[in-house]
């Protein structure tokens, strides 16, 4: 995208209507309600804008403070014990929520971080599980966020556990999958049965698009919502101090917000002319 | 050069700690780790892996690599590492961050083991026959717990912004540095500067040292995390590691580029 | 008055965790606990105790003492401690120091328990029935290993040189003080000044800050830990320790010797 | 003692015969030498001197260098992470030896530090165990230290076992004591009978006295060995660079000795001007 574009920083926010990656840093925000710490990767920049647009609401609804822990980040970071904190925060129950990715995810909810083929000569090997092991069970609201949607990613069994998504009974456990969201849709994860919900497709999909690029089985109504954008206010608020915040600690990714926003804007007033 | 003389400390077969890649690589160390430390090394990364790790295992010196993830970050995955996965060329302890950091703490303690919460019911657990499941004995039956092991390394090797003359070693708030150092057999430190003001003189700077009890050599080299970063010093650049993470895609470009490199440092 | 609040905030049969002497002892909570917070107090000593435990023993606050030891140092014994053990009139939870730093760190950790060395074959653990003793899984069989639950105290009070307008806390190299607010529900924070820049600013502060996450109330209360030492600020003064130690040798001496401090105080 | 039989810090070093305490301080520095890490608690000033005589020694003789920590104090303890790190050191092995005191000691090497009396209600109540539970397995290199020797404070058997002289086969213990030093004599702890064995009693005292005044049966020879005082060399860096390391963290028991050295020379002139 070029940067002309863009529009400068101090600029009054764009009114033109909410991109696909606005709606989902509104969804994000939406299943961070009402929580009182939330971690994020350092290479996350969508749940990491997510939060601080529930931070950002929470503050402008008087609601207890939201505090936002970017992981690897010298500024955004307040741990001080090295990098066994965030951990030890999370086994003290003080960390609410957290993102998992995975190169797989199962109708189970469970996640592959590790590699695709018989383990431990991987096909294709990806990183590894991280703290997805430790951190599944120990934050209550973990919320799997992948933007691919595909039978690749979404699979009916994973090829390796690097965390389940439920355990048998007995075993400690207060935390886990409470939703996944994807760039095509937002499921909530039901520990009971166990297994996926469709709770809404996002603007400009349908329901046998996202069953045709999901490889597990899951809940669904048969005519299900469309995942809501964010209302005027909130996209100002996205589009004014959010943004602002996000450059801080994600410029690239902030610039490329502000382009496609741009593009919006741009096509928007293209739409009006020709109407 | 010095860096040599501290490479050839680490024997083959030696277990080596390495720190997370925004805590304080020793990247300076990695040529001479490769030409003149030993070979079938038992890699910890701590508690994951990074640049180092693969241009370690690119090289060859690599047995076996316990870690709970092997990445370039922003540059993608690391290329020898995966290359090095599908060929077999190297084995695995697949691990989580804190079961690392678990066993890192029975070493420091003296322990004969860490308990952690987690775990359960993970492939991660299912392929590490080293570690244990017990029933929790403070339970009234049932409830699983994984017990970790001491890692105890043979060397841990780490970079930090400043050392004093009497040994002790800056590392602010990274104290996982801290936890491999107590861990370790021998640790090695290079630094970007030395001091001449003691860092035990100060609260403000003792708070964050390393005591020189824990650190059996310094030496110094400037931007000695590079391409990484060094907190409170530079920043990684980013660029470099997405070309070097481009070079490596092949067996080829990554000796190229090693190739380059050992030029440029001549 | 602030520190009354503060004290009221500790409720009755509440596990409350205090600082060893030289670490930043929030003596001017001491009075406020007397007079506003709850009886019956479970007392955890991190890991011995002094000068403000004896005076809650002494003032009738205390049921249980959790403890590696009770003395005031170079001022000999802790009379009131002594004289409640001899009349039976505080139940005893005697420890050793590693024991209670595993306590705390379990808590810290989530953990269902810390395992440790030493303690076999000793009464410490033969009087401690809610620890627990296992053969090392890791073994071949027998090694006995003993267990230390968590220690989760519902109150921690200590006293620090500084807090930012953040609520984060400066304790420098005083770790033990960031392991009780992890592990503690609550925690109570008293400082000599509040500073206006922040802590986290810059990687030498920051590396000695307790994060305001785990820090519940500050308040500000200069010359705090007196007639205790605060590190880098004040020593202790060893006079009116033995000052109290000789006038608490009866209960008499010690209602008129806190009659006086609470004389000076109002 | 009057401060005006005290020598000035900066005047050659009195050449008057060894005081008890000093005989004291060097039998330390030779059960310590070979040492790496010797901890000292701060309230433990002729350990400490030992310790500081020790380093001495080994810098004069090209030894290794042998490393003091001293707990609690701020300027002589090189620990960064709080009140565990002691411990922790021990457990990692690099803590060669260390003090234990007691107010019971008995002939097995157990040692009570917290009360004398059936349990918990002690009739005579002490601090309570400290880190000897855990240290005394720990540390190779335990040096049982009590000034007082009576038939009071070594026992038969211990009201209380703080920390056990010996453990059956199969605990971990890669510690334990290594002598015990009184006012009156040196014993070294055999964990193979177990036991004490005297091996020197110090000057103008008895076997007979130190029959009498311990509780506990010991092996000796018929004519034990008299503990031998510093040799002139070694009394002289004791006086002089010893002291003044002392004075740094110990004032007060370093004008104590400086009087006490006084003391003797002034007795030494005078025994001289009698002849």
């Amino acid at each position: 995208m070029s940067s002309a574009l863009t529009t400068p920083p101090d600029a009054p926010p764009s009114t033109a209507p909410a991109t696909p990656r606005e709606t989902l840093i509104y969804t994000i925000a939406g299943l961070l309600r009402g929580i009182r710490h939330v971690a994020v990767g350092a290479s996350s920049p969508i749940p990491a804008a997510g939060a601080m647009l529930c931070r950002a609401l929470a503050e402008r609804d008087g609601d207890p403070r939201v505090r936002l822990s970017i992981l690897g980040s010298v500024q955004h970071n307040f741990f001080t014990n090295g990098s066994v904190e965030l951990f030890d925060c999370a086994g003290q129950g003080r960390i609410d929520a957290f993102f998992l990715g995975g190169g797989q995810i199962d109708g189970r909810g469970n996640v592959n971080l590790v590699g695709a083929g018989p383990y431990p000569q991987s096909k294709v090997r990806w990183p590894g599980s991280f703290g997805s092991a430790y951190l599944y069970f120990t934050v209550p609201r973990v919320i799997l966020f992948r933007e691919e949607h595909s039978p690749r990613v979404l699979v009916d069994k994973v090829d390796f556990i690097s965390a389940p998504g439920v355990s048998e009974e007995g075993v400690y456990r207060t935390g886990g999958p409470k939703a996944l969201l994807t760039s095509m849709a937002l499921f909530d994860f039901d520990p009971g049965r166990p297994g996926f919900r469709l709770r809404s497709i996002h603007p400009g999909h349908d329901l046998s698009e996202v069953r045709a690029a999901t490889g597990f089985t899951f809940q669904a109504d048969d005519s299900p919502a469309v995942t809501p954008p964010p209302d005027a206010e909130t996209l100002a608020l996205l589009r004014g101090r959010v943004l602002g915040e996000l450059s801080e600690t994600y410029p690239a990714f902030a610039d490329t917000l502000r382009a496609e926003t741009a593009e919006a804007g741009a096509l928007q007033k293209e739409e009006a002319l020709h109407k | 050069m010095e860096l040599n003389r501290l490479a050839e400390l680490v024997p083959t077969g030696a277990c080596l700690a390495l720190p997370v890649d925004y805590a304080g690589v020793s990247m300076a160390m990695t040529l001479p780790l490769i030409r003149h430390g030993g070979d079938d090394l038992h890699l910890v990364c701590v508690p994951t892996g990074g640049l180092q790790v693969d241009m370690l295992i690119g090289a060859g010196k690599v047995r076996l690599v316990e870690t709970s993830a092997v990445s370039l970050g922003e540059a993608g995955g690391a290329p020898c590492f995966n290359r090095a996965v599908r060929d077999g060329a190297i084995d695995l302890r697949d691990a989580t961050c804190p079961a690392i950091h678990a066993g890192l703490l029975a070493a420091q303690k003296g322990a004969p083991f860490t308990a952690m919460r987690g775990l359960i019911g993970t492939d991660v657990l299912a392929n590490r026959p080293d570690w244990r499941v017990i029933d929790n004995p403070f339970g009234t039956g049932g409830d699983p717990v994984a017990l970790i092991p001491p890692i105890v390394p043979d060397v841990a090797i780490f970079h930090c912004p400043v050392a004093d003359r009497l040994g002790n070693v800056w590392i602010g708030r990274r104290r996982e540095l801290a936890a491999m150092a107590y861990a370790a057999k021998l640790t090695i430190v290079t630094v970007e500067r030395i001091s001449d003001r003691p860092l035990l003189e100060t609260e403000e700077m003792a708070a964050g040292t390393l005591p020189a009890l824990y650190v059996d050599e310094i030496a110094v080299a400037p931007k000695g995390a590079r391409p990484y970063g060094l907190w409170g010093e530079y920043g990684p650049d980013t660029a470099e590691l997405k070309r070097y993470a481009a070079a490596a895609r092949s067996t080829e470009g990554f000796a190229d580029y090693m190739t380059a490199i050992v030029g440029e440092m001549a």
